[in-house]
């Protein structure tokens, strides 16, 4: 018991004293804080410390957990944007700053940073999550907020049904999920298709359910559906029976993470068949993990590399130099949401979150790396897919599906 | 006589004016709400957990389980009740009372599966019994992702937001009051017997098993009760956050709390959900920007390492199995 | 004349191949005061564990107040009025002294569904009823508790009343909020007695009793013995390895070596059978040639 | 058929894994009663360690046989330091403590590790996954039809090794000095000091063993799934306690059983049943042993004296 | 402090084991208030005294189980006070604790193996196995078997071979007669005034005085954490005392 009263006493204090500064002055939250975000090796001048003439962007996303390398990629390409916009003399003579919040990929410490990012920070525009079901516990609070919030990637229609504060930047499950199917039926003319889900991962049902429905109403068959849970290492045992099931393909809409070693394992069991996939394969890494297991599988994206647009060029340059890696697609889908963002903030009467929500409905046309960005009125961008192949360890651009 | 009888339910009526005056002045301090909310939830989480952990010396980690049940059948019941109101009633009241309803059926199929999990105790103990209960944290982890009705993966969102500050700290107070009830009563010293030593009680006729699957219902009752709350404050539940890392921390708040005292648990389930926002202030302050804004990541490792150090500088828990009160109400010891 | 409170029959217990216990048989009766003594590993300890439902015999049956209570558990065989302390102290040491006997101080049950009706649901074959109704009733035990009904906080003081009775008893008022693990080996061993006592026996078995006191202490732990059989109207079984407390309290002394009952009678008669002595005194004993020495 | 031999290979494959890692969680639990929950992670850490040393390697010196034995021994010998140290500084402090103490311990290094080594901060390697250097180039050893059946050689391989391990654990455990001062400090170490054993150096060196035996297991395991990841650790950890609960937990021929059988029988189920449920079958499958056995498979009961 | 009763005069011996003033606590309670003993070279010392007098408690702070809350342990004049268990055993003493201490999930052979953990020489165990062989012959038929099987006896007879298997020059001794037939107890102590003219020192805890003193040289008698009684082994045999409180006579 020596202890027990001054060690309370020490951890209540922290508690409260934790708490108490949160709540206590929110005259602090623009003074002190963290404004300056510079990438490493980008080196931009780091904006000065002061009170008004920052503006704060809020980001959520899971910099730790399974899902770690999906949020890291996506606050490095917010990042980048802001640094841009910040050397190009910022937002109304303001510099830009990004308060970035973990969630560990919890939906309540999703909600939990959200909050603390509306009510603490005072951001102008929310930016995140991956996963849908963090940005559906995000959005509900945004909303009440009146704080817009884009998310990148989360792609289940319901998170922009929450409100019309909410935006994304990415396609919606349906339509990749459509995408794939109709290539896969129509370009290579398949007959008999294996699914091989995530059933940890919202992106990964969704998908492989829009593909299930479309590829049967388009006169295919799939031959059998196995799942796995992210983060899984071993995938034999479903590989195998797919195997029994003799597929002409594997649709995989999972992540890369999980897909290099699904293909590598593929090959090793003896099965032939191209893998099929959606966004989430884009990434360097994919070589890394799969090898040249992936040689002749296709998937659906947003943008292709080989794009010639000098501003995707410039993007996946600058990325390079700041992070060492090339660009995935969360990333560039990071960075397409934070400048939509600045845009929408640039031309915004002023920075209250009903005026940039009235630009950012209005978004038409924007010229995002990961494709033109037409908002609908679901808050939804209308834009094409490319469907790219993968050969000798690239990416090759395949065909354009509009939707 | 009457006297008496008030005794019971008097600090439930005294505390309603509190809740109701806490809840009218923290109204737009959104942020402060939410965070009080996981606290109290983890303190449910915390004292019913240390119900069985600290004061019958079973040893579950799989709270998080009956925190699913919970949440999901609270929740899934929420949702469906969400278009229906009792018509002579205003939609407020209506809809605290639905959410009451929730939070009874949670807790009661919470409860149930805490009878289910605590009868294997009869023939487990230990590290047997924990394993178990892991287990059976996992396997409704995996039944909720796999049942469409609960929305698998992505899982369940559109639950009405009826959770209130005062709802949860009323809880919060229903939990203690239990727990401090069950530890003064014949009940809580046949426990406290079991966890001490189980032979000598069930030599002393001190059923047992019963009590320990009892202890096991009653402290899933509240796992459940604390599930409801959450899927009601937080705009999505998926199971994502039912894991056994979940039960690992709430573990990780009984021992650090010093298992067998309430209030032990209490300051260690609010000490230990806003030690990781307290880093995040901490950090947020720092001069280095570009470090400030990767820093975020190193809340956890660093939750790790600090769980190190409590349990090597104070083994036996913050308060030992002693609550807050036992220091000024023990009588000094005589010399012998 | 009084009627058998303890009775066991040819019990034998086996562990493996090997015997432990063979063919006991004990009769208690109230004001009974009785000695098991017999050398270390001898059986006697197994015998209490069989009697008190800790192991099952493996033949033989023991009665409790008149019910066979093979394989019934040691709580409910506790419930018809048998109680014990153990060799090797087993109090519940970081509760106070009063906790001890408080827990031992069952509460009176004020069932929802009487406990007659409960049974006879269950000779009537639906058992699954009767549980469930036993279920509700301790359920509804832990809401009296929870919401503090006047019935239940009356128990509560009878409770306390009743222990702090039992320890004063004892001799243990002082040390009523103390924790039980920190009092001296001689207190425990006493408190271990007053939580026993707290559990309403017909029949208290004592296990080494005096282990552990000094001779001040022993002869003070014989007159309580008595004082207790007689207050209380038990009968008394106590296993003790100090001869001079065997033989000064006992009316009847058994003695067990491995597992079989050589000798019964006064410890007088106990004192002096050729068994006892080669088995128990020693060999060496009776004819004071040095040990180890060839005869 | 060539499914269900396919399936044959690929759970004894997994079953390997999981006995190998359920070993070293067995030996620690023998000696220390403690539920060694950092385990996995420290498997995690000799994967990781094994990556940087086939990296340093490069190409060619990684896979030839010395630098595979190099690889082996600098992870294992690694992981043998931290566990060292893990031991020293924070469960020997607490080894006359309540074990919970020790385990709660377990978990915040469990913690600390696997979150610490999501960071990209200095030497640590960040969340995302890499892939594994091929330290042994996949080469088919076996082909049934037209590709139905197929045997790897790093398969055979990382069997060989596992069984090499076990038995020469085994070995180690029941006929050398080191084994029986290892026994007699898990059934009594305070008698175990009578004998004059260093029950203090005797509980290090075995932690150190289980961890060394992490690494190995880490190291196969990353050699038949190809990546490395921070996280990996965690559920290897969890599903290698179940093996060793499963063949009743200290005992070290069971630790094998019950891995291999926990691999099997996944397996099975997804491969024959419904993929998505291989947690919780690994789950039902661990209580509905215990609760036949409560003891596992082939651990006794030890009786407490009244 | 009015100190023990001192019956009758002690052989002198050259000391080998010195306590002085031991004091042995378990959390709060005391179980040994200040005891103070000796033993000389080749004597057999016993400890006699009810359960729970401290018999136990002093054997373990001698042989380093337990660490002393007070008081001095000196082993040939090196003060071993405070040292742990495992360094003691190269200076010449071997603890056969109470309850025997015998690892029951090893075999017998195993179990003697471990006796000689610290030694390297082969032939010397080998000659040490032979002789433990010669006292206890029943241990050479059942060396293969797990010691879990054995019977109580011949488990005590493995305790002190064990013991005896690091060629101590004292030995402690805690209840070699528990749970032991008489003719086996017999044989046990015989064994040990075998062992005893053989050059080792005993220090003998014992419940059943009889058997105790009439082997030891000198004795000591334990009451409640204090020496109540002291004299050699006869002597204390013949006082009306011990004889009233521990031989039931």
């Amino acid at each position: 018991m020596r202890f027990s009263l001054p060690l309370s006493i020490l951890c209540s204090a922290l508690a409260v004293a934790a708490c108490e500064k949160k709540v206590a002055g929110p005259d602090h939250d623009q003074s002190g804080g963290v404004q300056g975000d510079p990438a490493p090796g980008n080196d931009p001048p780091p904006p000065a410390p002061g009170a008004d003439d920052t503006i704060l962007i809020g980001e959520v996303g899971s910099l730790t957990g399974s899902e770690a390398s999906f949020g890291i990629s996506t606050r490095n390409g917010i990042e980048l944007a802001v640094n841009e916009a910040n050397l190009a003399g910022g937002v109304k003579g303001k510099k830009l700053a990004v308060r970035v919040y973990d969630d560990q990929g919890k939906p309540e410490e999703a909600a939990n940073a959200v909050t603390r990012l509306i009510s603490q920070d005072k951001v102008k525009v929310i930016l995140g999550e991956v996963a849908s079901s963090n940005s559906l516990a995000m959005a509900p609070k945004a909303q009440a907020a009146q704080v817009p919030m884009i998310t990148p990637s989360s792609t289940n229609p319901k998170v922009t049904e929450v409100g019309d504060y909410i935006f994304r930047v990415c396609f919606i499950d349906p339509f990749q999920g459509f995408v794939m199917a109709k290539f896969a039926r129509e370009n290579l003319k398949l007959n008999n298709v294996a699914i091989l889900k995530d059933n940890k991962s919202d992106y990964s049902l969704g998908l492989s359910e829009v593909f299930n429905a479309k590829f049967a109403e388009m006169g295919g068959k799939i031959v059998s559906t196995e799942a796995y849970s992210k983060g899984d290492t071993d995938f034999r045992a479903q590989l195998t029976t797919i195997k029994g099931s003799k597929p002409e393909a594997i649709y995989v809409p999972g992540y890369y993470t999980d897909v290099g070693l699904i293909a590598r394992q593929a090959r090793e069991l003896g099965i032939k068949a191209p893998l099929l996939g959606g966004d989430g394969w884009e990434s360097e890494k994919l070589f890394e993990l799969g090898g040249s297991a992936l040689d002749g599988s296709y998937f659906s994206n947003h943008y292709s590399a080989d794009d010639p647009n000098p501003k995707v060029q410039k993007f996946i340059a600058d990325y390079e130099k700041a992070y060492g890696a090339r660009p995935d697609s969360l990333a560039a889908l990071g960075y397409d949401a934070a400048k939509v963002a600045i845009d929408a903030m640039q031309k915004a009467t002023d920075l209250s979150g009903p005026a940039i929500k009235e630009v950012l409905a209005k978004t038409t046309g924007f010229e995002g790396v990961a494709g033109k960005i037409t908002l609908d009125a679901q808050r939804n961008p209308v834009k094409p897919a490319i469907v790219l192949q993968i050969a000798d360890g690239k990416f090759k651009y395949l065909t354009t599906v509009n939707p | 006589m009457s006297k008496d009888a008030l005794k019971g339910p008097l600090p439930v009526i005294l505390a309603l004016p509190v809740l109701a005056l806490l809840q009218v002045t923290l109204q737009d301090h959104d942020f402060l709400i939410y965070l009080t909310s996981l606290v109290g939830v983890n303190v449910i989480l915390a004292v019913s957990l240390n119900i069985v952990n600290g004061m019958t010396g079973q040893f579950s980690i799989g709270h998080a389980g009956f925190m699913a049940v919970g949440a999901y059948s609270g929740g899934k019941l929420s949702l469906e009740m969400k278009d229906y109101a009792l018509s002579f009633l205003p939609h407020v009241v209506s809809d605290q009372i639905s959410f009451m309803l929730a939070i009874l059926v949670g807790g009661a199929a919470a409860a149930l599966c805490g009878f289910i999990v605590g009868l294997p105790s009869l023939r487990l103990k230990g590290d047997y019994l924990a394993i178990v209960t892991l287990g059976f944290g996992e396997i409704i982890r995996v039944i909720v992702q796999n049942t469409e009705a609960f929305g698998r993966a992505l899982g369940l969102s559109g639950i009405p937001q009826s959770s209130s500050l005062a709802m949860i700290l009323f809880w919060v107070f229903l939990t203690l009051l239990v727990a401090k009830r069950i530890a003064d009563s014949s009940h809580g010293r046949s426990l406290w017997a079991i966890r001490e030593d189980e032979i000598a009680a069930e030599a002393m006729g001190v059923n047992t098993t019963g009590y320990k699957v009892r202890a096991f219902v009653i402290s899933a009752f509240f796992a459940g009760v604390a599930g409801v709350l959450f899927a009601h404050f937080v705009p999505i539940i998926n199971p994502g956050s039912f894991t056994f890392v979940k039960s690992m921390e709430v573990v990780v708040m009984i021992v650090a709390g010093g298992l067998g005292s309430t209030t032990g648990s209490v300051v260690a389930a609010v000490f230990l959900t806003l030690l990781p926002e307290g880093l995040r202030s901490a950090f947020s302050r720092l001069d280095d920007p570009s470090l400030a804004q990767k820093v975020d990541q190193i809340r956890m490792p660093i939750y790790g390492l600090l769980l190190v150090a409590i349990m090597l500088l104070r083994p036996q828990g913050i308060f030992g199995t002693h609550e807050i009160w036992d220091r000024w109400k023990k009588k000094p010891k005589g010399a012998t | 004349m009084s009627e058998v409170l303890l009775h066991a029959q040819k019990v034998s217990i086996q562990f493996g191949g090997l015997k432990a216990l063979c063919d006991f048989d004990l009769e208690i009766k109230s004001g009974d005061l009785k000695g098991l003594i017999g050398p270390n590993g001898a059986g006697k300890t197994t015998a209490f564990n069989v009697l008190t439902g800790v192991y099952r015999p493996t033949s033989g049956t023991v009665q409790v107040a008149g019910e066979v209570v093979n394989g019934r558990l040691p709580h409910q065989i506790n419930r018809l009025g048998l109680a014990r302390t153990f060799q090797n102290i087993r109090l519940f040491k970081s509760l106070s002294a009063l906790d001890n006997v408080k827990v031992a101080c069952l509460a009176e049950s004020h069932p929802l569904f009487r406990a007659s009706g409960i049974e006879a649901l269950r000779k009537s074959g639906q058992s699954f009823m009767a549980n469930g109704l036993d279920a509700l009733n301790n359920y509804y035990d832990w809401w009296r508790a929870l919401l503090l009904t006047p019935g239940f906080l009356r128990e509560e003081v009878n409770i306390e009343d009743r222990a702090l009775e039992l320890l004063s008893v004892m001799g243990l008022r002082h040390r009523a909020e103390e924790e039980a693990g920190s009092l001296p080996y001689g207190e425990q061993r006493r408190l271990e007695i007053a939580r026993a006592l707290g559990t309403r026996p017909k029949v208290l078995l004592l296990d080494e009793p005096a282990a552990g006191m000094n001779t001040k202490e022993k002869a003070e732990l014989m007159v309580l013995i008595r004082e207790l059989r007689d207050r209380f109207s038990l009968g008394i079984l106590v296993i003790e390895h100090d001869m001079k407390l065997v033989m000064g309290i006992c009316e009847q002394i058994t003695v067990l070596d491995h597992g079989e009952t050589i000798a019964y009678g006064t410890p007088e008669a106990v004192k002096k059978n050729p068994k006892v002595v080669e088995a128990y005194l020693g060999e060496a004993a009776k004819t004071d040639r040095p040990i180890g020495a060839t005869p | 058929m060539a499914d269900f031999i396919q399936h044959l290979i690929n759970g004894l494959a997994a079953g390997t894994i999981y006995a190998l890692v359920a070993l070293g969680y067995t030996m620690v639990y023998g000696v220390l009663k403690l539920i060694n929950f950092a385990h996995g992670d420290v498997m995690m850490v000799g994967v990781y360690i094994a990556y940087a040393t086939a990296k340093q390697l490069g190409r060619g010196a990684q896979s030839s046989l010395l630098g595979v034995m190099l690889i082996f021994l600098v992870a294992m010998g690694g992981c043998a330091l931290i566990g060292f140290l893990i031991e020293r500084f924070a469960y020997r402090p607490l080894r006359e403590k309540p074990r919970l103490t020790a385990l709660i311990t377990a978990i915040g290094i469990s913690f600390a590790l696997s979150y610490g080594f999501q960071l990209d901060i200095g030497f640590l390697p960040g969340a995302a996954p890499r892939a594994f250097p091929e330290i042994i180039r996949p080469t088919e050893w076996l082909v049934i039809g037209d590709r139905d059946v197929v045997l790897w050689n790093w398969q055979v391989i990382s069997v060989l090794i596992a069984v090499g391990l076990m038995v020469s654990l085994q070995y180690l455990v029941f006929k050398t000095r080191f084994g029986r001062a290892m026994r007699a400090v898990s059934y009594d170490h305070r008698t175990a000091a009578l004998m004059g054993i260093p029950v203090d150096r005797i509980i290090a060196l075995t932690f150190m063993l289980g961890s060394a035996l992490a690494a190995g297991a880490g190291i196969l395991y990353a050699i038949k799934d190809t990546a490395v990841q921070p996280l990996m650790g965690l559920y290897v950890g969890l599903k290698a306690f179940v093996a060793a609960v499963i063949g009743g937990i200290g005992h070290v021929p069971g630790a094998v059983v019950g891995g291999l059988l926990l691999g099997l029988v996944e397996e099975f189920v997804v491969g024959y049943t419904a993929s998505t449920w291989r947690d919780a079958v690994a789950f039902g499958f661990l209580i509905i042993v215990l609760l036949v056995r409560p003891e596992g498979l082939f651990g006794r009961i030890t009786a407490e004296k009244v | 402090m009015s100190g023990p009763a001192v019956l009758g005069e002690r052989t002198p011996r050259d000391p080998l084991l010195e306590v002085k003033d031991l004091q042995v606590a378990y959390g709060a309670i005391t179980a040994l208030r200040g005891i103070s003993l000796s033993l000389g070279q080749g004597e057999v010392v016993a400890l006699i005294g009810a359960n729970g007098a401290g018999k136990t408690s002093t054997l373990r702070a001698i042989s380093g189980m337990l660490r002393p809350k007070a008081g001095k342990i000196t082993l040939r004049g090196q003060d071993i006070t405070g040292k742990k268990a495992h360094t003691l055993l190269p200076l010449g003493m071997a603890h056969a604790p109470e309850g025997r201490g015998i690892f029951l999930n090893l075999s017998v052979e195993e179990n003697l193996q471990l006796g000689a953990y610290l030694r390297k020489d082969t032939d010397g165990i080998q000659s040490d196995l032979e002789q433990s062989f010669g006292f206890f012959p029943v241990l050479k038929d059942r060396l293969q078997q797990l010691a879990g099987t054995l019977s109580g006896g011949e488990q005590q007879m493995l305790a002190i071979s064990r013991a005896l298997m690091s060629r101590p020059s004292l030995l402690l001794l805690d209840e070699p007669s528990l749970g032991l037939a008489p003719q086996i107890i017999e044989k046990i102590f015989g064994i040990l005034r075998d062992i005893n003219q053989k050059g080792v020192s005993i220090l003998l805890v014992e419940q059943n005085a009889h058997l105790a003193l009439n082997l030891a040289h000198y004795g000591y008698v334990l009451e409640t954490g204090e020496i109540a009684m002291t004299g050699p082994g006869k002597t204390l045999l013949a006082s009306e005392e011990v004889k009233k409180a521990y031989l039931g006579e």
